[in-house]
């Protein structure tokens, strides 16, 4: 680690590093991407690692318990048939949770999709333009901000509907204030550096100055913001789930699971711990991605 | 309570804080919990059966008492009652009952109550409990007429389970409950504190009347505290922070009566579950306009199974929209059993072999496996459900606006042993009256305009048949209500859903 | 200075109208509030009759004006469902939730800095990892979820602390702890990144060159300067935690203006959401007008200009 | 400018006591990618009253040199030294506690950044005392008053009220005024003085060091002065000590390091400035092409040969060792100093092309 140096030694003479193999070895960025791939997998390959229909209900088999229950307590009904039991309508539960991943994987991305737009339009028009620009953008990033919003996203899901869509541009329309924010700061950097001098000195138009010289000097601290936001719209759907106005019942959202199965924690507590597990296993992943690529992307590379 | 206040009760609490838990008994004081915050303390302005009846009932009486065990209708704040024509009832009071502040009960305050609670401008909650009375008179000191619209038969259901007897003046002049001389009644318990959303405290009232069928006040306090989360609920029952909960989660149901000193008891309630059908003109056309379709649900949904692996205890499959003591409940309608193959048959014969997409709308306040598991059935079928769990005023502005397919709820009657509590509210034009038939209404109008139980039963016959072979309903099952309670509490459970805690006492 | 404030006050008085036009918006064209107000069993006939009755069949703009206007002599109009001013159904919620995200704040800034420094003092220390792991655990785990596991645990096992209500103090600490939990890990994070970047500066290494003792440095010259971004940042999660209130007083049945809120979603109560979200709004305002005052306290440089 | 003698020994200083002695001093840095080793068996002395110059390009470790002097290294570093003495104490062995009762006190720093090197968040009147709060007993009033005494000394006008002022209420130039100021509170015998004025304007770098050389002479105190610019050297040096790459590769009096460098790296730097009778008027100025190497591992042979013009086979794999030339003029060359050459006019050519 090379620290609090005026005159940082400068390695020129070293051999290039790849970017990849300081990826490789940076623990947490290797953690996070792991999780995240595997829960990526898992669902993507939904339909060949489970052998139930998510949605096909038995409900002469209902509430059947993990296959360590046979294990351990002797359990009559649990097996290999469903391997980690069925829920309340005799659902299977790994398929309900490995389908569950898309769902939450789409909410999650698509939420940040939206917010990054519409963040990365603002902060980057506010940084590039300054003057009144900026301090319109600002004022509207200001309200946003004093906007609380579980409230407002719980009141406007319903006042609509509580449909994946509505849920997912209701989270998307606010949360990205901390994209405008970084975006904007982001861009002030770029702006004054001199090859974007140089690009407006020789006549470049402004669309394409931001198209390619700013934008591709944003793009880390996107990233990083995108997964942060990635996390906090997962986190808001399940939150929503649990106070009832989240994406509705059959599909398995891990949210709605959790939130269906909160009674459950007293005497069937694996019907939480699991959906619980699955979605703090994500976060967790999703978080240390972030880290990584700041960590990563930040000059010197902090390992 | 301003901030000083809560800050003193911090400090008091913290110290008293410790050894609360178990020593409730010893206090003699009840404590019960429900999800709902009751946000108004008088029974009129309230959606919620906690404050309209479980509360009512024990710091208000009505006029008259029907007894849970044999049905029959016994003298509480009126000695007698009778019928003078089809729309005049009359009523002699009681001579020795007081409010809370000492003061007698006198004519002047049956007739303020009903003409209050009557005036559609005073808007209390639950129009159609009132809507049928004109006004009332008082004859002298001891004796009141009510005077109706028009024949309501099951006038004096109402009168025995709604309609709380309020002091005269009792909402002022700016229609604040309480505002002129306290939140007081003549019942069994008096009002301490009410916190608005939030608790209800109360003590027994000394000076109750004698031969009250209610009986005098087994405890010395009543706390009620809304609880929004059932597994809260649970948590502060098997900690010994509550006595008695109910809509205890089926599932939790069997878990929890394992558990010591609690007990759980699923009743079944006079609540009825059931698929409403939308047939009017839709953007974009309307399926269930296809009668066909509407049988092929009917046919899709295996309410027996439904029943005993998700309702559960207390519930039974029902095939009559209705509840089979109310009175008018024809039982021999058109039956459509569980058959999944006729279902596609019919869905096929009516044009969607490929299937059907259909909105559908559901009370939020039940159990969400309920309407999964319908939900369940029918994609079974091949038909497509999009769920929305909406809160009742919600989902019955759904219904009023035409923008759902299907809606599956429920309707308690509150507690009326009388068709016309339950269809009459869903078949007559009304906002939740989605087939608009106006031979059923007729007839459910024509049921409830006469005394004559003839005519009665025999328009309520057209009607009840006539929906069943029109599929305009679809009736599922009976909801069972599961109460759980501290095991030497003694309780005793009723379909009309209505838990009397003036009975309620602890073991000895 | 005091221009300085000035300016932010009227913003802020901006802010709060720019809220208030959103929420009214959004509530009064995605509802029908007399559809609401009418319940259970109304007739459409009744529901006409209250449009009128509450003029909501003239144009949202008037109807916006009229609220306004009460909005500026404290008159949020009746509850629909409590029939009851809104100010006063609000104001009673007020001190619980207050309370409530006072506390934790204060649990989550004595948890938040102390480790921040410790852990910035020493990166890649066994201390550092740890509090990262905690602050890790903390992002990534669902409020409620952590709310039931604590009941579990510290109520209805250990019965150590009440399950539920807000009347005394023991009812506080389990939600205040929740809610903490879900603000710490960026404020610890902040101060941790903070304090590596303030040790690296050039004014430590005069401070160590002038001989000063460790405690010196970190607790006079380097903390103030780490904890300026705090500030603002602690300001804003303030504002977060009294919304992820709702989560937390719906669990623990606590009366205050989360739970409120939650409910008169449900009951699409909707003078009372509105009001609510103004007032956060509004606590918001105040909150970061006070880390301004609080951030030009800290920072000399900030008072200059 | 002070002659050094010519009869002295070694690199000793001939003027009476010794204030600094370093000999063989390593600091080695652990990075990502490996050892990175700084400062390498780096040695002089600083006597009382005299300036000597450290002088080398970014990246050389001239700054480390001084910080490790200071005991102010970064987390991770490691320094071994033959002999590190203040004083003709061993600082080698102190406690971190002991080495913090010296600096500041005997031992003190002036860095490179006014800007930054002021906490921005108290008064200057704070800050200036505080090295006397520590090291001496003294009541508030008594060392405001010498804050404003020194302030004072340093020419920095209206000392009362800039006490009470903040750091980015002065412009650059008061700033490191300040920071010298408070560098001498406790009267050091020795002031390191890492490139004070590279962040000044001229003018007022100018004014700084003339500052720096008057207040030397009125404490008689030493001072180390780290710079790349021989510009300043020339105007400040009793003695010279040019590094490149963690090395000494060229030590000797200032005289005779202008007039007789040595080694092609102090001959490329002193082709890098314009000497006023010197240089030529009109004539092009040097640059010295090519880049440092990495110090990360070990380093074989000379680490100038990449970049010099007269780079012989021999230097790839041979150690170089520091040779003396008169006694108190060492340099780290295998080229014959006594032929005089210039490395630099004759292979400039070839040089320049390949650049």
């Amino acid at each position: 680690m090379s620290q609090a140096t005026s005159e940082a030694p400068v390695s020129t003479f070293a051999a290039p590093r790849f970017p990849i193999r300081r990826m490789l070895r940076h623990r947490s960025f290797v953690i996070g991407a792991a999780g995240l791939g595997l829960i990526v997998i898992l669902a993507a390959a939904a339909p060949l690692i489970t052998w139930h229909d998510p949605y096909a209900q038995d409900l002469m088999n209902r509430r059947i318990p993990p296959i360590w229950y046979a294990w351990f307590w002797d359990h009559p009904s649990a097996g290999w048939h469903h391997p980690l039991g069925t829920d309340n309508l005799g659902r299977d539960y790994w398929a309900r949770l490995v389908y569950g991943a898309r769902i939450s994987l789409l909410i999650g991305f698509s939420a940040t999709l939206v917010s990054g737009l519409i963040g990365t339009f603002l902060g980057v028009a506010a940084g590039y333009f300054g003057g009144r620009v900026d301090l319109v953008i600002s004022f509207i990033i200001t309200t946003r901000l004093a906007m609380p919003v579980i409230l407002v996203a719980l009141a406007t899901v319903a006042l609509l509907n509580s449909t994946l869509l509505v849920i997912t541009m209701v989270l998307g329309l606010l949360l990205w204030d901390r994209f405008a924010v970084v975006m904007r700061s982001a861009t002030m950097q770029a702006r004054s550096q001199e090859y974007v001098t140089a690009a407006k000195a020789i006549g470049c138009s402004t669309p394409r100055i931001i198209l390619t010289e700013i934008l591709p000097n944003v793009a880390a601290a996107f990233t990083v913001i995108a997964t942060i936001e990635m996390a906090t719209a997962v986190l808001y759907e399940a939150a929503l789930s649990f106070l009832g106005l989240g994406v509705q019942p059959p599909l398995p959202s891990w949210g709605l699971m959790l939130a269906e199965a909160k009674e459950d924690i007293f005497f069937s507590p694996w019907m939480i711990t699991l959906p619980g597990i699955a979605l703090f296993v994500l976060l967790l992943s999703i978080n240390l991605l972030g880290d990584g690529i700041r960590d990563l992307s930040a000059p010197g590379g902090r390992s | 309570m301003n901030f000083e206040g809560l800050i003193a009760g911090t400090i008091a609490g913290l110290v008293l804080a410790a050894g609360s838990a178990q020593a409730q008994q010893a206090e003699n004081k009840l404590r019960w919990s429900s999800t709902v915050s009751i946000t108004a303390p008088d029974p009129y302005y309230n959606f919620h059966r906690e404050a309209m009846i479980l509360n009512g009932q024990l710091v208000w009486d009505t006029l008259i008492y029907r007894n849970p065990q044999t049905g029959e209708y016994e003298p509480l704040l009126a000695t007698s009652w009778k019928w003078i024509d089809d729309v005049t009832l009359e009523f002699v009071l009681r001579e020795d009952v007081k409010f809370h502040d000492g003061r007698s009960l006198t004519s002047k305050d049956v007739v303020y109550t009903y003409n209050y609670i009557s005036d559609p401008a005073n808007k209390i909650n639950v129009q159609s409990n009132v809507n049928w009375i004109k006004n009332a008179e008082e004859i002298d000191e001891k004796t009141v007429r009510l005077n109706l619209k028009s024949a309501f038969p099951p006038a004096l259901e109402y009168v025995a389970s709604l309609h709380a007897i309020l002091p005269d003046g009792f909402f002022g002049n700016d229609g604040k409950a309480g505002s002129n001389g306290g939140l007081i009644g003549t019942g069994p318990y008096k009002f301490d504190e009410f916190v608005p959303g939030s608790t209800m405290q109360l003590s027994r009232w000394d000076g109750y009347f004698d031969g009250s069928p209610k009986g005098k006040p087994n405890f010395s306090e009543v706390e009620y505290r809304a609880i929004p989360d059932p597994s809260t609920q649970m948590a502060e029952l098997l900690s010994g922070g509550l006595d008695w909960i109910w809509y205890v989660p089926k599932d939790q149901a069997g878990p929890l009566s394992t558990m010591p000193g609690v007990v759980v008891n699923p009743a079944e309630t006079m609540r009825i579950s059931f698929l409403s059908y939308n047939v009017r003109d839709m953007e974009g056309g309307n399926p269930l306009q296809d009668i066909r379709v509407r049988q092929a649900i009917a046919h899709a949904i295996d309410r027996d199974t439904i029943v005993k692996q998700v309702v559960g205890q207390g519930s039974t499959a029902i095939t009559a929209p209705c509840f089979r003591t109310q009175f008018g409940c024809q039982q021999e309608v058109t039956q459509h059993p569980y058959d999944p193959e006729k279902a596609k048959a019919l869905l096929a014969e009516a044009g969607y072999a490929d299937g059907v997409t259909l909105d559908l709308v559901a009370n939020s306040s039940r159990d969400r496996a309920w309407v999964e598991s319908v939900a369940g059935y029918l994609s079974a079928v091949g038909i497509k459900t999009n769920v929305q769990l909406l809160q009742y005023a919600a989902a019955s502005e759904r219904m009023a606006s035409n923008r759902t397919h299907l809606f599956m709820g429920d309707w308690g009657s509150y507690g009326i042993n009388d068709v016309s509590a339950l269809l009459n509210n869903f078949f007559t034009f009304t906002p939740d009256d989605m087939a608009r038939d106006e031979t059923v209404s007729n007839a459910l109008k024509a049921a409830a305009a006469t005394i004559d139980k003839d005519t009665r039963i025999e328009n309520y016959d057209v009607a009840t048949k006539r929906i069943a072979e029109q599929v305009y309903w679809h009736p599922l099952w009976t909801n069972p209500t599961t109460y759980a309670h501290q095991a030497d509490l003694e309780f005793q459970a009723f379909p009309d859903e209505n838990p009397r805690f003036f009975q309620v006492k602890w073991k000895d | 200075m005091l221009v300085f404030a000035l300016k932010r006050f009227v913003v802020g008085i901006l802010v709060m109208l720019a809220v208030s036009t959103i929420t009214f918006t959004l509530t009064n064209v995605a509802a029908d509030p007399a559809r609401t107000i009418a319940g259970e069993g109304a007739s459409a006939a009744d529901v006409e009759a209250i449009r009128e009755a509450y003029g909501f069949d003239r144009p949202i703009i008037v109807r916006y004006g009229e609220w306004l206007g009460g909005a500026l002599r404290a008159d949020l109009g009746d509850s629909y469902r409590q029939r009851r001013p809104v100010v006063d159904v609000v104001m009673e919620r007020l001190p619980v939730t207050m309370s409530l995200g006072g506390l934790a704040f204060a649990i989550a800034i004595l948890a938040a800095i102390p480790l921040g420094i410790i852990a910035g003092l020493r990166p890649n220390s066994w201390i550092d990892r740890a509090s990262l792991t905690f602050a890790l655990i903390g992002q990534a785990m669902p409020t409620f979820w952590f709310a039931l596991l604590g009941i579990v645990v510290f109520s209805v096992t250990l019965k150590w602390l009440p399950v539920s209500g807000s009347s005394s103090l023991s009812h506080f600490v389990l939600p205040a702890v929740v809610l903490a939990y879900y603000a710490t890990p960026t404020l610890m994070r902040l101060t941790r990144a903070g304090m590596i970047e303030v040790m690296q500066s050039d004014y430590i290494r005069t401070a160590k060159a002038k001989g000063l003792r460790t405690g010196k440095i970190v607790l006079k010259h380097a903390l103030r300067n780490a904890i300026l971004p705090l500030v603002s940042v602690a300001a804003v999660q303030f504002g977060f935690m009294l919304g992820g209130s709702v989560v937390v007083e719906t669990i623990f049945a606590m009366r205050g203006v989360g739970y409120l809120a939650w409910e008169s979603i449900t009951y699409s109560d909707l003078p009372v959401v509105q009001a609510i979200v103004l007032t956060i709004a509004a606590i918001y305002v105040v909150l970061t007008l006070a880390a301004d005052i609080m951030n030009a306290w800290l920072d000399p440089r900030l008072r200059s200009n | 400018m002070i002659d050094a003698s010519a009869t002295a020994v070694a690199v000793k200083p001939l003027r009476a006591q010794t204030v600094l002695e370093v000999k063989g001093l390593d600091v080695r840095l652990p990075t990502q990618s490996g050892i990175l080793h700084a400062v390498r068996g780096v040695s002089f002395d600083v006597a009382l009253g005299e300036t000597v110059c450290v002088v080398g390009e970014s990246g050389c470790g001239k700054s480390m040199t001084s910080l490790a002097i200071m005991g102010l290294l970064p987390n991770g570093a490691v320094r071994t030294a033959d002999r590190l003495a203040f004083s003709g104490k061993d600082l080698t062995g102190l406690t971190e506690r002991q080495m913090s009762d010296l600096r500041g006190d005997k031992l003190s720093m002036i860095f490179q950044e006014p800007m930054t090197t002021l906490n921005p968040v108290y008064t200057i009147g704070d800050q200036l005392t505080e090295p006397l709060f520590r090291h001496r007993r003294i009541g508030r009033q008594e060392a405001y008053e010498k804050a404003e005494a020194i302030l004072e000394r340093v020419g920095i006008s209206g000392a009362k009220r800039r006490l009470g002022q903040y750091p980015h209420q002065l412009s650059g130039g008061l700033r490191q005024r300040v920071v010298i100021a408070m560098a001498l509170m406790c009267e050091p015998q020795l002031v390191i003085a890492d490139e004070p004025t590279t962040a000044l304007d001229v003018t007022i770098q100018a004014q700084i060091l003339h500052l720096l050389k008057q207040l030397q002479r009125e404490f008689g105190m030493g001072m180390l002065f780290i710079t790349h610019d021989l510009g300043l050297v020339a105007r400040l040096a009793d003695r010279v000590v040019v590094m490149y790459a963690g090395q000494v590769v060229e030590s000797g009096p200032a005289k005779d390091i202008f007039e007789r460098p040595v080694h092609p790296y102090t001959q490329g730097l002193l082709r890098c400035i314009p000497i006023p009778g010197r240089t030529e008027r009109g004539g092009r100025l040097g640059a010295i092409p090519g880049m440092v190497p990495s110090l990360i591992g070990g380093i074989e042979g000379c680490s100038f040969r990449s970049r010099c013009p007269a780079a012989l086979p021999r230097c790839a794999n041979e150690t170089i060792e520091l040779q003396d030339l008169n006694g108190s003029h060492s340099y780290r060359c295998v080229l014959d100093a006594a032929a005089g050459n210039d490395a630099w006019k004759r292979n400039a050519g070839s040089m320049e092309k390949t650049a």
